[in-house]
């Protein structure tokens, strides 16, 4: 997967969390969380979906890394 | 009984009155049938054919077309101790003993200080739907339901053809069995394990949680095929046979339309001070503040039944009216 | 000829505005018409008249101040014999000239007002009909019974039932709007499903009554989360996504077990008594993105496993969000709990949710200075904190419920 | 059996006492209709006592009756309590049918007494059902049906003839023609006056009686109810006789003369019958004071049952409408 492909999924999943958002808008270094208003409850479903979409493991631990679209993007990629 | 396991009997409503008359001649030697041409010719709808051969003369009595005799004759005959079934041709001859079924099958019981029941039973051809014309198509179940000290059920399938005989013979009180002709050649498989039908209860033949479409006698099977194509535009109706029209089952009727809020009565009868009319009074009585649309009955239209084909079927209700008022009462959502 | 004069709503009302009429000259009236809105500094208030006849001329124009007992309107007898019910003779012009006694005996309560949760002007507004509608939209019997259940006006809602009447479907979507127990002030982005309008104003209803009605009392305690997260650390790692747990369902169950412990926090003030809830069903309040809240019930929360928990809330918070909350959730819960979750504030003193008797609020979890064996060490540490209605229970109980709550959480094996 | 049965002292006495008992308690019920302690229709047997008390002769314990309306004679004939006849009228529930039928419809199951009939010709079916089931059920036993000559103006006493005839029936109609269905004169209502002669069109044994005799009707009585515990049918008997009273309480009489009510009461069957026993010496002065006295002392004791009588809780007011089981 490309990072432009990870990208476009996480903006994918992040609007069907959260409908009333407009993600596209979303520079990459934005807090996620902060930009969409997303909750914790918010952020673990991002999280499942991601997973399931691209198999890769994300322990717990490894959240903070997530926060911003580039975090994503960089970590999905590895 | 040929097999240990008994499996479902296909039969039509008229042999299921058949076989429930034969059970009960056989059951209690104290019954026996009378009515017009119940013997020799078999019964105007053939449902007592061959019974006279089976029964004998005593038991299966042909009488003269005197409305009013032998129905007092079955009433006295059951104060003095007999469980007479007495058929009445049709409801529209009923009129004829209008004064026996009043003035001595309802009130005896009570007039007596309680001294007398009087265990009988009356079955009578009802309904519309053969281009019998004005005098031969009436739905007369809902008068007769005005009438405290009368039992009247109105058997809208097979099963309760087949069954509800043998309650209403049990039952000490004067009971009219209202038969559909229209149903008389409609078949359905019987199960075997119901041997009797209570006659205190409506019945709910189809769930449903969008409205409750109370139906009864030849009105059941229109309101069930109505439900099945509502059930295509996504509307669920409940299909609740009345059965029972006196006394109403007001239990099983409010707690239908509690859970529906929305509510279709179809009646053969007119609707002027017909049983439908009663049934939404007591809704309106008992449920105003469930309800959720304006109860809609679906009942035959004001005028005599005519005998020409298009005729009828635009006096009597339809399927497709019964659809249509669901389809306003549920709305857009 | 009579007049229709500014009724005093209230012994400290000196003079009302007049919002809107809903009648003009030419007009009909009967004994309980509503026939204006007056806005007072209590709000906003349904006038309703107390005779029959025409109405013959306005006195006062939409948007004037008008003191108590100053003419509002002039009313010449109905032209026509009087209507059904009023067949003794026609009021003579003395009892007329009584209306304004007649009028300042009946002041609508403070329940009248919060059951529509918003001024009658608004629901003219909103309704399908237009203006001066009221009497005329359809609300259906189960509808307004439904509606008058959930303390919500019917006449605000647009009507799906037949001729568009407002049906019981309609008041149960509109239900779903419905408020937890604080109300964080934001923009009103339209959420999926609520209006946010009416949102707001319900918002505005209930916690106005809680506020009024209810006299609350406060009390917080700091608690070491330290245990519960390294327990929740290592349950998570060994789990997908999917099955981890926040630290919500923790909060939640020890919630559920100390309201166990001391029960008169759990149910309702209902006239003038408290009444216990049927079990323990916590209102777990979920703020809708661009504003606005929802509080629905997590039914028997004592008896769920932290698993079932997860699942539970999940499920809830998706349906909240999306607008597909069943009717018993809105309608039950026995206490309300708000976490404010990792970007929140500190600490949370909400405003119960009338006719509950307590709410429970969890700030978020940071990591701060914690004494522990003389030796100051980083933990990490929420602030909890009770509002409870001192009608239903004391300090005391509310002291004994946290320290359950507290002791519950440094055993999260147990939970 | 005769023509004429022979009377002795004792049944000389009783049909008389039974004539006197009805005349007199019809007399109490005036009184007390006009006191108010009974309401409702009343219609007075007075006149036509002859005919009650001669058929009663005649049946057994087993069998049937059914009355009509004017049905004060035909119970206190077949042995029905005075006090529970009373307390009927009077509305209490210790009367025999617990206050709820009234003057016109008495019943007692005890006495096979099927009820006052108030609806004109209506219990001409009953008779033919409770014959029916007797043939079944009790083999001999005989139902008494009683109506008015108006009855022969409707339907259901045709169709009732011919079912009896057809059926052979063990029946006994008895036709108490007392010459006005109310205000209705006979010859202004039927084209055939005699009435027995309608039956007879129906092949039924039929004859007309001197309704004002209660030997003669006891007679008459007799053939008929052998002739139907043979198993030869029913009978059919037309008693002339005439009502001295008006129909009912409230009833001007502007239909017949006070020179034709006059002309029947000379022969008014109860003097007529105490006359004729004197006569024959088989009824002294003392056994008449005797007699009297009983009776009286019966009515009062009615009357002071009836007035100790309760009402009925209104609580049980729809007790009845549907019975719970059949009474055996």
């Amino acid at each position: 997967m490309t990072k432009a492909e990870i990208r476009q999924l996480a903006l994918d999943i992040l609007s069907s969390i959260a409908p009333e958002t407009d993600p596209s808008a979303l520079a990459g270094h934005e807090d996620i969380r902060e930009a969409l208003d997303i909750d914790s409850m918010d952020f673990l479903n991002f999280v499942i979906a991601l997973h399931q979409r691209t198999e890769i493991e994300i322990p717990e631990a490894d959240y903070p890394k997530l926060f911003t679209l580039n975090g994503v993007a960089a970590y999905l990629s590895q | 009984m040929s097999s240990p396991v008994a499996k479902p009997v296909r039969m039509s409503y008229r042999e299921a009155c058949r076989q429930a008359i034969r059970d009960a001649l056989t059951n209690d030697p104290r019954t026996f049938l009378m009515g017009e041409d119940v013997g020799l010719y078999g019964g105007c709808y053939a449902v007592t054919k061959g019974l006279l051969d089976e029964f004998g003369p005593r038991r299966i009595r042909d009488t003269p077309l005197s409305e009013s005799a032998f129905v007092g004759a079955g009433i006295g005959a059951a104060i003095a101790g007999m469980h007479p079934i007495v058929e009445i041709m049709t409801c529209n001859f009923s009129l004829l003993a209008l004064d026996q079924l009043l003035n001595n099958a309802a009130s005896i019981a009570h007039m007596s200080g309680g001294q007398f029941a009087v265990p009988l039973v009356i079955r009578m051809a009802t309904g519309a739907g053969r281009q019998l014309a004005a005098q031969h198509s009436h739905s007369l179940e809902g008068w007769y339901a005005h009438i405290p000290g009368l039992k009247v059920l109105a058997p809208g399938t097979v099963e309760d053809a087949r069954h509800m005989l043998r309650s209403a013979l049990a039952d000490p009180n004067p009971v009219l069995i209202f038969e559909h002709i229209v149903l008389y050649n409609v078949e359905d498989e019987l199960d075997p394990a119901v041997e009797s039908v209570d006659i205190g209860s409506a019945k709910i033949r189809r769930p449903g949680r969008d409205v409750s479409v109370l139906a009864y006698g030849n009105s059941l099977p229109k309101a069930l095929a109505a439900a099945d194509t509502l059930a295509k535009e996504g509307i669920e109706a409940e299909v609740v046979d009345i059965r029972v029209l006196r006394p109403l089952d007001n239990a099983t009727i409010f707690e239908s339309v509690t859970r529906t809020r929305r509510c279709i009565i179809v009646d053969e009868g007119w609707k002027s001070g017909s049983i439908s009319a009663e049934i939404a009074a007591r809704l309106s009585e008992n449920l105003f503040f469930e309800l959720d649309a304006p109860i809609r009955r679906i009942c035959s239209r004001e005028v005599p039944i005519p005998y020409s084909r298009h005729m009828e079927e635009a006096a009597l209700p339809q399927t497709s009216a019964i659809i249509e008022s669901a389809r306003t009462l549920i709305g857009s959502r | 000829m009579s007049d229709f004069l500014m009724p005093s709503l209230g012994a400290d009302m000196e003079r009302g505005k007049l919002v809107e009429w809903l009648v003009k000259p030419g007009s009909k009236v009967r004994k309980g018409d509503v026939i204006a809105i007056v806005e007072t500094h209590k709000g906003a208030f349904e006038v309703d008249i107390f005779q029959e006849g025409v109405i013959a001329d306005l006195c006062a124009v939409e948007g004037q101040e008008v003191p108590v007992g100053a003419v509002l309107a002039r009313l010449a007898p109905s032209d026509k014999a009087p209507a059904l019910g009023t067949l003794r003779a026609p009021a003579n012009p003395v009892a007329a000239e009584k209306a304004p006694e007649v009028a300042l005996a009946a002041p609508p309560s403070p329940e009248a007002l919060s059951a529509s949760g918003k001024p009658a002007k608004v629901a003219q507004k909103v309704s399908p009909m237009g203006p001066g509608s009221r009497a005329h939209a359809k609300v259906t019997p189960a509808a307004r019974r439904r509606a008058a259940e959930l303390g919500i006006d019917p006449y605000t809602l647009k009507g799906t039932g037949i001729d568009d009447s407002v049906t019981f479907a309609d008041v149960e979507r509109a239900s779903a709007s419905h408020v937890g127990p604080e109300a964080p002030a934001g923009p009103t982005r339209p959420g999926r499903g609520f209006d946010p309008l009416q949102m707001r104003q319900a918002i505005a209803a209930a916690m106005s009554r809680s506020k009024r009605e209810i006299p609350h009392y406060y009390l917080t305690t700091t608690i070491d989360m330290g245990p519960s997260l390294s327990w929740l650390e290592t349950f998570n790692t060994e789990r997908l996504p999917d099955q981890r747990l926040l630290p919500a369902t923790l909060f939640l169950k020890a919630t559920a077990l100390a309201l166990r412990e001391v029960p008169q926090l759990n149910g309702f003030w209902e006239n003038g008594r408290f009444r216990p809830g049927s079990g323990i069903h916590i209102g777990w309040a979920v703020s809708l993105r661009g504003g606005g809240l929802i509080a629905p019930a997590v039914h028997d929360v004592d008896t769920m496993t932290l698993p079932e928990l997860m699942i539970a809330l999940r499920d809830l918070v998706a349906r909240a969000r999306g607008g597909g909350l069943r009717s018993s959730e809105m309608t039950n819960p026995s206490f309300t709990v708000t976490s404010l979750g990792e970007r929140g504030a500190d600490c949370v003193i909400g405003v119960i949710y009338p006719p509950q008797v307590a709410t429970l609020g969890f700030g978020r979890i940071s990591v701060r200075p914690w004494v522990t064996g003389g030796k100051v060490t980083a933990r990490p540490i929420v602030v909890s904190s009770l509002s409870a209605d001192h009608r239903a229970s004391d300090g005391h109980a509310g002291g004994l419920f946290l320290a359950a709550v507290d002791r519950l959480l440094q055993e999260p094996l147990k939970l | 059996m005769s023509e004429k049965p022979h009377i002795d002292r004792q049944h000389g006495q009783q049909l008389f006492r039974d004539m006197l008992r009805i005349r007199r308690f019809e007399a109490k019920c005036a009184e007390l209709y006009q006191g108010q302690k009974i309401r409702g229709f009343l219609h007075l047997y007075d006149g036509e006592e002859a005919v009650a008390v001669g058929i009663m002769q005649a049946l057994e314990e087993r069998d049937a009756i059914v009355a009509t309306y004017r049905d004060h004679g035909h119970a206190i004939a077949r042995g029905l309590p005075m006090g529970s006849l009373m307390a009927e009228m009077f509305g209490k529930v210790e009367g025999c049918s617990r206050g709820r039928g009234g003057s016109m419809h008495f019943f007692d199951r005890a006495r096979r007494f099927y009820g006052g009939n108030a609806i004109v010709g209506g219990g001409l079916p009953l008779s033919i059902g409770i014959a029916l089931a007797d043939k079944e059920l009790r083999p001999g036993a005989v139902t008494a049906c009683f109506f008015g000559e108006g009855a022969a103006g409707e339907g259901e006493f045709h169709e009732s003839m011919n079912l009896a005839e057809l059926w052979e029936l063990p029946v006994i109609f008895v036709c108490e023609n007392n010459l006005y269905a109310m205000g209705m004169p006979l010859e202004l209502a039927e084209a055939e006056t005699d009435i027995f002669r309608k039956a007879q069109a129906y092949r039924m044994p039929s004859e007309k009686v001197d309704g004002m005799n209660p030997v003669a009707v006891e007679a008459a009585a007799r053939r008929a109810v052998e002739r139907a515990r043979g198993g030869k049918g029913p009978s059919f008997l037309e008693c002339r006789t005439y009502r001295f009273r008006a129909h009912s309480m409230f009833d001007a009489q502007l239909y017949r003369t006070k020179e034709e009510i006059a002309l029947w009461k000379e022969r008014d069957p109860v003097p007529r019958m105490q006359a004729w026993l004197e006569e024959n010496h088989m009824l002294s002065a003392e056994e008449l004071k005797r007699i009297e006295d009983q009776v009286d002392v019966e009515i009062d004791a009615a009357v002071t049952f009836a007035e100790a009588g309760q009402w009925e809780k209104v609580e049980d007011l729809e007790r009845f409408v549907l019975m719970d089981e059949v009474p055996q």
